[in-house]
């Protein structure tokens, strides 16, 4: 069942130092340690240790139990698929999200069926590791925020760990799960700060939530690297006497809003800010299942995302259209002093 | 038949048999499609039964066998028992999968078939990782894809191809030409018409052989499996052949030259391998036995089948996520 | 600009009496007829007339313009698009919206990009005819409602005609767009009934809904070939008193919402019913801009849908599935019945 | 360059100079970008220079250009602007696309170069469009696509090199092997690294290249144009050559076993030709001058195209629809 938790300080057990690209190694490891059945593949994770580092030393510990593969994604996902029917837990990478859209039809007509149709006697525990979202200079091609496509898609399940920790975790949880997951991280992050990551525990069950910070005014559910803006948003508000509450949803699938409707029932106000663009958006889902439950709210409940564009390559053009800690603040603020 | 072969008598009969079963299965479920008690698209393989029955035998237990949407008679010559698939087909509780796959879109992991595919192309790759896991899980495990001619102009089919070459998996790919992708020329849709050269580019091994002809498709199979289970790497097979009856059921055929379907009864594998035993001496009343036995077999599954109940709407929303 | 029509009966002008499949076939000829750059090809459209019949007729009348092709959704897709940007406008069909998965990325990366990238300068207008939903026996990989994948990609249209003549007027339409656009039909339509249809006006311009129904108690919003159930289910609930408004949302993008919400300000309920699974599905985008709007709703509003799940095949399955005509009438009596 | 025929002089001064103007751009463009004035990923085709050179000169201008991300030597063999280019790289409301396209995805239809594009293998079906327009169109348009080893072995690939050869389409396939798809040996990837073979599995022409000679290049493009230009379908020429840089700006290039990019920077292009020249007595300062010409034209394009304004967020949201 989702747990959701808080970031009440627990004492500090032993943990390491990790950046998040290397704590999603070290859940790697950890898989490759303790499941015999999980192989790890993709283009260049293995000799090259992956284009972003995260897959580094994985082939020379394990050999070839992690290895590279032809630039062929429906052959990733479609081995993945048949690998995991013998029972196998493949651990793929596509090494963008946008790539993706070449063989989804290996996740959606696929891995999704397999454990229904065959009434569970033949399911598709596979992991796929991506990443997404725009980064300065990134191309059309490259920029897209995708998790909503997944989120439509029964059968699979959808993460997208912001922290080291989280990375940790859910490709703890991902490995460990017996249903398809996406593990949707952000190049953005890989090579950020150090912060211990506790990486004994048992893998978490998957669905949790985390409340970021506590706050009276508004709740802003948010998800993804750009939880990064919406706490910087919240911290620069606190000036402004506004007091924000931000939760975000590490697993979009299962999605637990227990802690949001809980915390709108104190706030009556809410804002969803995702890094997608808005129509279609994953917003969508958390504004419409708020309105079906009845939490009354205050005021208009607001979506804050990339307005429906494609995403240009000029950093000067792109800043324009995904959702800045400014853009995100002075939304917020409406959002709070809108009259009920 | 190769012509400069007789076949092994004993084989012979027992592929005979084979035929008939996948023929009389298929006739069986083209009159409950038209009766009403299977719904939706149904693809049959009457005409095609020599594939699955040359194939099959030659497989063992931990092999995987993957097939399409004209997947039934490669589901029976696996060892998938008549009267679950039947009771698959229409809908019934006790189906392979309750009625959830269908017609086009069953699987018995059980009995090593490892599903249909109604995504042209989508089972290669996805029988590719069978022979990944092989390599991996020491089962020595082969897995054995069948697709259409016109899968291998699907992307999905290409990748799979060199995946599983570039990395010498024990994979089978079983290309059933039949001449048409649906309701279009497979020979209007390339400008290679000899399918199977397609290996070379995979540097894999190739060969296109009589599809109607049981013996001649085990002894290829043969050649592959050992192939693979060398470690030798996959083979592509083209298997030359014709469906007698439409795409699907409903199938105007009006896309079919006059003739056409007449000339390839007279090719067709039953009559073939019927005449070449009967030349050899085999006599009548054995000959006719192949037949009976299999309308017996079938008649008998199918009345278990649809004596079953209607699969349960209650349970529809079971098995969504472990 | 969108524009919003009644159901109100017209003087009737000259038309054909023709099925929903036949409409369509209407307005591909007008296409090839009038606009000598459009090009007609997928698979088995030509020769064979298409598997449905819907293409019929086509390829003696104009030649190689229409052609059949391999089964190489990419191949169709990406061709299409790279003859669109030399100044053609090519109108492919897949088979099923399904098997789009194959090859989304030549309609997300390639398709939707072209004219942004290029500022206006190489748009690739193509038309995308596809067909989709459940159908008694069909499978879960030939039964999905896919609509809400498209609706997420900026730079996409999407539309889905329910009636005859909105099938005409759809690829007319879109045959004239200059952007990409996605036609969603319906299988289990095209052999329908014969019903008349204006074959002789010029372009509707895209983004129309139609109000199939006027009503005072909630307001009922859907789209494709579910409308049909909704009306009936309308239809019976009269005995009970009860007499919903039913908007049908020809054009999903444009969305034109301004019938909904002036709707909404009379009757204060709202439901969405659509054949697609409801997470993620374009009826959280209905709720959500409802929901952003601030129209005051006397009651939570709900969504019917197929619940998330895969589809099975056997038709006593797949009905107790995908919404029925008993199963929205019941809903939206609970809808309507609820306490303010 | 083939060893058995010497270089015309004229034209190899012409092509040393084209190289010289490719390799000079991808230079400022790699300076551009450790100087922060272009951001993202940029892919340099440092050591690819023959291709384009020898290609380029062959189109009419109604033919149509693909090509990938490591597009900026095409786009300007083609005829694109340095400056716009560059202006498009650094963000530019001058550039091509006004910054949006970047590095890796810009496009200038009006000089005939169709757009780089960034995922692997999809510009290929694109390419096959363009081709297919010109039949119907009456232009005669042939259609030009680059790719990588790598992409080979993409589905969508697979599919638009069927499709063109199926429809005798008038496309030229270039292949630019390079040995590496991104940080991975293509060798390891395929188990017939003679990637040109392919082309017989789909009916076509297919020839592997020197693809570090402009005038190998430049025949084999003729050929291939012919055939194309003759009704006679599609080419698929695969250009051996190296990158004498990273994949992309950054990589540490550890796969890369020692001494390789050493021993390519003696078969590299402008080494050879200016050699070639050089022993056919062309004198120095000719030879300097290509690369002269170059510096200089690239030096005014860059600050040409720095000198514009940045791209204004203002205008980020025009051009989604009609
Ligand atoms: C990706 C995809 N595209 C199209 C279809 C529709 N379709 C189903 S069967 C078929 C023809 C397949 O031809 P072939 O591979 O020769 O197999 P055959 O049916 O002749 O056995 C097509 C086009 C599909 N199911 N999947
Ligand atoms: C569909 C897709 N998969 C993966 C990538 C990531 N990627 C970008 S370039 C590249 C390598 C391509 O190699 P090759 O085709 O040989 O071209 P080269 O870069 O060597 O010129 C990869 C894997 C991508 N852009 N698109
Ligand atoms: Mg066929
Ligand atoms: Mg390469």
């Amino acid at each position: 069942m989702p747990e959701a938790t808080t970031m009440a300080t627990t004492g500090a057990p032993a943990g390491l130092n990790l950046r998040y690209g290397e704590a999603i190694n070290a859940g790697l490891v950890r898989l490759l340690t303790e499941l015999p059945e999980t192989l790890v593949y993709g283009e260049d994770v293995a000799k090259p240790g992956g284009v972003f580092g995260v897959t580094r030393g994985l082939r020379r510990r394990f050999g070839d139990r992690v290895f590279d593969t032809p630039i062929s994604e429906a052959a990733i996902l479609g081995s993945a698929v048949g690998a995991a029917l013998m029972g196998l837990r493949p651990i793929v990478e596509i090494m963008w999200a946008d790539f993706s859209l070449v063989a989804l039809d290996q996740l959606v007509n696929q891995a999704a069926n397999a454990r229904y149709v065959s009434r569970g006697e033949a399911p598709a525990p596979i992991v796929v590791r991506t990443q997404q979202g725009n980064a300065p200079g990134a191309c059309a091609q490259h920029s897209q925020s995708l998790e909503a496509l997944f989120l439509h898609v029964p059968g699979l399940r959808v993460v997208m760990p912001w922290t080291a920790q989280d990375g940790y975790d859910a490709l703890l949880a991902a490995g460990y799960s017996d249903d398809p997951v996406i593990v949707i991280e952000n190049r953005t992050l890989y090579a950020g700060e150090k912060t211990e990551v506790r990486i004994d525990g048992p893998p978490r069950p998957a669905g949790w939530t985390t409340v970021r910070r506590p706050g009276r005014d508004a709740t802003v559910v948010t998800w993804g690297a750009i939880t990064a803006r919406v706490l910087a948003a919240a911290d620069r508000l606190v000036a402004d006497g506004i007091d924000l509450e931000v939760v975000e949803l590490t697993w979009l699938n299962p999605l637990d809003l227990t802690e949001v409707l809980g915390s709108l029932g104190r706030t009556g106000r809410l804002a969803v800010v995702h890094e997608a663009n808005v129509t279609g958006g994953f917003g969508a889902e958390v504004l419409a299942r708020v309105a079906e439950s009845g939490v009354p709210l205050s005021t208009a409940p607001v979506r804050i995302g990339t307005p429906d564009s494609r995403i240009p390559a000029a950093p000067s053009l792109a800043e324009a259209l995904v959702p800045s800690v400014d853009r995100i603040a002075a939304q917020l603020t409406k959002l709070v002093q809108e009259k009920p | 038949m190769s012509d400069d072969r007789l076949p092994d008598p004993t084989q012979g009969l027992a592929d005979l048999h084979g035929l008939w079963r996948i023929r009389v299965l298929e006739e069986k479920v083209r009159d409950l499609r038209l009766s009403g008690e299977i719904a939706g698209s149904v693809h049959l393989a009457i005409g095609q039964e020599a594939g699955p029955v040359g194939v099959c035998t030659e497989l063992t237990e931990a092999d995987a066998l993957f097939a399409t949407y004209r997947g039934h008679g490669w589901a029976l010559a696996r060892g998938v028992p008549a009267d679950a698939m039947l009771a698959e087909l229409a809908g019934r509780t006790t189906g392979l999968n309750g009625g959830r796959g269908g017609s086009a879109y069953f699987t018995a992991p059980r009995y090593g078939f490892h599903g249909e595919n109604s995504i042209v192309g989508a089972g290669a790759p996805i029988a590719v990782g069978a022979a990944l896991a092989g390599k991996h899980d020491g089962s020595g495990r082969i897995a054995v894809t069948v697709f259409g001619d016109g899968a291998l102009n699907q992307g999905a089919t290409h990748e799979a191809l060199n995946f599983a070459a570039a990395f010498k998996l024990g994979v089978v790919f079983v290309c059933e030409n039949n001449l048409y992708s649906e309701l279009t020329p497979i020979a209007d849709m390339v400008a290679e018409p000899e399918l199977y050269k397609r290996a070379a580019a995979y540097g894999m091994a190739g060969e296109r052989l009589d599809g109607n002809d049981p013996s001649a498709v085990r002894d290829a199979a043969r050649r592959a499996l050992e192939r693979a289970r060398a470690g030798q790497g996959p083979t592509l097979l083209e298997l030359m052949t014709q469906r007698l009856v439409g795409h699907y059921i409903g199938d105007a055929e009006q896309y079919r030259p006059a003739g056409e379907v007449e000339r390839a009864k007279q090719t067709e594998p039953i009559v073939r391998l019927r005449a070449a035993l009967a030349a050899e001496g085999v006599p009548d009343t054995d000959l006719d036995d192949c037949e009976n036995g299999a309308r017996e077999e079938i008649e008998q599954a199918a009345a278990a089948a649809l004596a079953a109940p209607i699969a349960d709407g209650a349970t529809a929303k079971e098995h969504i996520y472990a």
